[in-house]
């Protein structure tokens, strides 16, 4: 079986640990992932914003990228969701034929992290070890878009010396939603801060989900609060054993450079 | 003594405004948490709830791919039971057909009751112009109109309002209405709901017009159904001499084998009830009792144009039981009032750009973003509405109606944009490239004003060190 | 008696509506309050980040204006405290008799507005109506340098249509302290991030307390996470009737111009 | 395997390093919080907890003002009964002393127990650097060193490891220390704690010498007195042939019947129990019986010059209960490390500057105003030092430090901004002009460098349109 990561654009740019965390892993249990050069982005945003003309070059990308694939695994619901459910309405209106086809191999063979793991792989202890507090925040293109239900938590419950913590209002939308977050700020920044403020009452000391653009919105909350707690992605923690646990590498807080002067 | 929708900002700066006022925070916050809740208890009652909401969905899908026909056969019934049926292009024509029924009786006030649709045409506001008083006699109503307010919920249209407001509200604006608040009222709930018991009553005794929307159309037999919690619906449609009912050409179901359907989901959907505690029916004119003119407006008001819609006509399947709003993290924040339509939420968001069209106004296109397409509201729809693939398919509506033409700046900066980004994901070179400038900029983004929604409460991840491409590339893999 | 009203630097430049809600509460109860145009600052913010010799032309201002006067009211429990307990060493240091004499009859004469309804007034039920949910945060130097104790609470319980509700970890500091929000920005945050975190755990619409620094900061950081609760001065409430309540004037969200551009 | 609190930056910079620490933040919101609430329940047992408390302050403060008297009676019980009885004037000097016994014994290595007052003098790093080990016996002082770590805590100084980290630190360390860990010990807090046991045993053994500080020494009958939880201090106290005991010289009660209101308050202010389970006491040599040998060193290193302060010598009276940290918000924030010493928390943030003197590092300057002054720690204090009063007096200290010379840029500012405040709030006219250049300021503030700590994740209130003190002119006070 021929297996490929789509790291994903956010992931390459700002999360590369993401895809270390992913090669790790899998190699861990016997995957010999590739990652294919060609690859650029899913084409989200870009269809989420609306401009579905403007998301055909990425598609090409993709399918150009892992056509010869019999498996793309990718750290992100949000961007397998968009391979599975949003490709085939972009290859139409491209009225390309041969992009549909392209399209019609490469969708359903696009795998979720944990979906790959649990169903294609078997397997729920990948012998990770990772001794801390930890919440879960099911993101909801990996909830609703995907359906991954109970298989990170099979995949967190195994992990060693790692202490799951219920997190309130789990299901609840964080408020990233790609460009909602620029467009509806206000409201955006309300959604989110209800989120960080629960993960705050679960008294975890990380907060893990599979989407680190998701993160990267609570994240930036808790880190601008000040608040003790950290994002890491699925990928990472389930990467992590007692040789070789992460490093950490919490949110930056811009440092402020004005202390000391008075009222 | 009414308030209108009409130039209402666009979505985020409304949103704005409605996210600072703490008693409509607190008030939905409370509001859609317990309906919520309470409508996932009743759900899960249900053991054939997905193949009922399958069902609810085909029958619709069903009958609006042959509305014609549907509507043709209610006609057709209606006249046979002695009922007047006029068709309604627009919201003027509706209003014009409503008001010439009242001029014709000569009265100047009317009862109202289901008064949704007659708020998307104005038709308070148009009778007004003709010097006829409309009332509202559903109690929610009742509060928004002497509060001179707009409707912010499609079930509870006063959630944003308080007891002591409702109180003073009474106490101010009753008299100039009907019968007067009492000087000693307090803010007992029991109490202010007696007081509008009795300033109803009269309201109902004395007026000789009613006018309803309606549920539901049923084709086979003509009938139509309002379903309601209060039994002042029920007053309205049954003590006046004329009844006139204002309704949308998608409320049509075939048969009442269908009709069971709805009856079932509604409720549960809605109100988190197993019944609705009042359901009236009528079948035009039944001699001797009840309304003995009955007037049936069959409405379009762009849901020809929804219909035409591909992707989008699944909205007509709505039956405005409001569970999409009530589970929707964004309604929940900033309430009805900022979706600037008497349909509010998720559904609002998706309708009303479908009834009206996009590429027009600031406000109308602004709507498809008012998500963050977290699909909540899809998983609860009784009619299983794919709301977020709708507003995607709006979006690009939205784009595609200011491509060429000469888009606002905001906008024009966006399309710059898209086009850099479409011509950078086209090449994993190019996105290489941009990668190391992003890197660099991250430091400098927090000085940019693009920068500002997202810094104004988060903090930015710093660039990391080299992209995942560059490390693989470096490394092999990570293999040396 | 002759009452003088102690408005606070703070108050008088960024929040006058407590001024005029002590003005609008305590004539309805029947005090006269004036308010001797001489006052300036009690010397807090100097003496608290250290600067005691400043703090000597602002205690000399102070006891000019109020000298007279049996007794001083103030909406702040922080500047109480100050005139209470600081306005002597501050006089002592100055080796200035006269000062150290006139800060001996004024110190004792001053009152923290809960004290003064309370202790001096004796009254409990104002005669006020606010029909909202409302939270009480007991500020430290009201809490713990005057010991108002249950002061507060007291009189909020009288006001028709309020319903108070309890506030989690209630007498934990806010982090604000004056210079401290500067000096330790990262951890008064942090603190305050906790505070605003406790507050939204009420449900309540309306966080108060009786000092508008503190409000300043726990209400800034709720603004900022757009969290639909508002912070008032206790005296504002008390001062709210039915056929006057007060006017909503919420921390302003200072608004973002650049919506709409996209990614 | 030493690590070292020297060059630390001034606490703002390391408590921002500390607030992203999100262990250090879990465990010290559990540890703090759990440790608050126990005290918080025995001290509410005592009925006299207050009258305690002033007793406790007045035997400390009666002790300080004739704190030569009590010494010199504590060093003349103490040479009667066969202990040598040593003078340190600083760290140095204590060190060299601690060093010279070791050597005349010729021994490699010592065993050490109550070492907050050796780590304040750096006696481990000068043993090491004539050769000789010494081995922290409390278990988290054990870990701490194993580590290469710094206490965090007064009384936990390991609060911020987990389970997992402590069982890595055994695995890897404790072989080069002594006897190792098992190769398969897992992270089971009562395998860890045998594995400890066993590794400390082996030591408390072999070892010829013991160095330990004290909590007490009762100056009428010589007796010095350690209180534990584990044993291990008795163990060191009563194996090794010689005994040298590092003591403050504000260590000092004079009577037996003082000591017992010290060790009523202090169990209960420290770890939240009744009493606690280890109290040793020793009198010079008891022949046959313990150390043969026994020296005390009595310690200076900066005490006498916090006596010298009118205002903060009441910071002496402390019994290191570490109450004071329990319940500081700040010290819950940001840990023990970021205030640079091994006296963390409020009773650091005043001990440090006293004992050093400020005007002379960043670091210590940075210390008082490491403190909301919420007064939280005056509130439990068990000897009533009233750390608030004390840390504004040490600001003014800072202050007064740098008036004259040149201060650092951010000092520069202050002050000028603190001389400008000065004059305005000299006079209510001149306040009145800068009130409206404040109204003026408001928007631009948020652009302006001095606003960004502030604005940084709060939002800043719009600037009213008119200040109380234009509207009292304006409209009479409201009458007209």
């Amino acid at each position: 079986m021929r297996v490929a990561l789509q790291v994903t654009c956010i992931n390459d740019a700002l999360f590369p640990d993401t895809g270390k965390a992913m090669v790790t892993l899998l190699r861990r249990l016997g995957v010999d992932v590739e990652f294919p050069a060609g690859q650029t982005c899913c084409g989200q945003p870009m269809v989420n914003t609306g401009y579905l003309d403007e998301a055909v070059p990425a598609l090409r990308s993709f399918v150009d990228a892992f056509g010869g694939y019999d498996a793309i695994v990718t750290p992100s619901g949000s961007c397998a969701g968009s391979a599975r459910h949003q490709h085939q309405i972009v290859a139409r209106r491209s009225g390309d034929a041969g992009l549909v086809a392209a399209v019609e191999k490469t969708a359903p063979r696009v795998f979720e992290l944990t979906e790959f793991l649990v169903d294609q792989l078997g397997v729920t202890d990948v012998g990770a070890s990772f001794p801390h507090a930890v919440t879960y925040h099911p993101t909801c293109h990996s909830l609703r878009m995907l359906g991954v239900g109970d298989r990170p938590r099979m995949l967190l419950e195994q992990v060693r010396g790692l202490r799951l913590v219920d997190l309130p209002a789990a299901e609840e939308c964080c408020g990233f939603g790609g460009t909602f977050a620029m467009k509806n700020a206000d409201t955006s920044i309300a959604m989110g801060s209800d989120k960080a403020r629960h993960v705050r009452e679960t008294g975890a000391e990380i907060l893990v989900a599979g989407d680190n653009s998701c993160l990267m919105h609570i994240g930036g909350l808790l880190s601008r609060q000040r608040s003790g707690v950290r994002t890491m992605h699925l990928a990472e923690i389930l990467a992590s054993t007692e040789a070789a646990p992460p490093t950490v590498a919490p949110l930056s807080v811009e440092p402020v450079e004005t202390r000391g002067l008075a009222l | 003594m009414t308030a209108t929708f009409v130039g209402m900002p666009p979505f985020p700066t409304a949103a704005r405004a409605a996210l600072e006022d703490t008693q409509l925070r607190h008030n939905l916050a409370h509001a859609t948490g317990t309906i919520r809740d309470k409508r996932a208890r009743v759900v899960a009652e249900v053991e054939d709830w997905e193949d009922l909401r399958t069902a609810g969905a085909a029958i619709k899908d069903a009958t609006l791919a042959n509305l014609e026909q549907h509507l043709v056969q209610l006609e057709a019934r209606l006249l046979e039971q002695g009922a007047v049926v006029h068709w309604a292009r627009d919201a003027a024509e509706a209003n014009r057909i409503v008001a010439g029924i009242a001029k014709s009786h000569a009265v100047d006030e009317v009862v109202k009751v289901k008064s949704m649709v007659t708020q998307e045409i104005g038709l308070n506001e148009a009778l007004a112009l003709e010097g006829i008083a409309a009332w509202e006699t559903d109690l929610a109503e009742l509060i928004v109109q002497l509060g001179d307010d707009l409707p912010s919920h499609i079930l509870v249209p006063a959630i944003h309002r308080n007891r002591a407001e409702i109180r003073q509200i009474f106490l101010e604006r009753m008299a100039a209405a009907g019968r007067p608040a009492p000087t000693d009222l307090t803010d007992d709930p029991a109490e202010l709901a007696s007081t509008a018991r009795l300033h109803l009553r009269e309201k109902f005794l004395r007026a000789r017009m009613a006018v309803s929307g309606a549920n539901f159309a049923v084709a086979e037999t003509g009938t139509l159904v309002v379903v309601e919690s209060e039994g002042n619906g029920r007053m309205c449609l049954t003590l006046p001499e004329v009844l006139v009912s204002v309704v949308g050409i998608e409320k049509v179901v075939p048969t009442f084998a269908d009709l069971d359907v709805f009856l079932r989901l509604l409720p549960r959907s809605s109100t988190g009830e197993r019944m609705n505690p009042y359901t009236s029916t009528w079948t035009g004119v039944t001699p001797g009792d009840g309304p003995q003119e009955v007037h049936v407006v069959l409405l379009d008001n762009g849901r020809t144009r929804a219909l035409a819609d591909e992707v989008g006509r699944q909205a007509l399947r709505c039956i405005r039981c409001s569970a999409c709003l009530n589970v929707c993290p964004v309604y929940e924040r900033v309430g009805g009032h900022a979706y600037g339509s008497v349909y509010p939420g998720p559904i609002g968001a998706i309708l009303n750009p479908l009834m009206h069209g996009v590429g027009e106004d600031a406000q109308t296109d602004s709507l498809p973003y008012a998500s963050s397409l977290c699909g909540a509201c899809y998983e609860v729809c009784p009619v299983k509405i794919d709301i977020p693939s709708v507003l995607v398919d709006l979006r690009a509506q939205v784009v595609d109606a200011h491509r060429g033409g000469v888009p606002p700046v905001t906008h024009l900066a966006e399309a710059v944009a898209m086009k850099g980004v479409a011509a950078t994901f086209g090449s994993s070179r190019r996105l290489g490239f941009a990668e190391r400038l992003v890197r660099l900029g991250t430091g400098v983004a927090q000085r940019l004003p693009v920068a500002t929604p997202w810094t104004n409460a988060r903090d930015v991840p710093k660039g990391p060190p080299e992209s995942f491409r560059a490390w693989w590339k470096r490394t092999d893999g990570g293999r040396r």
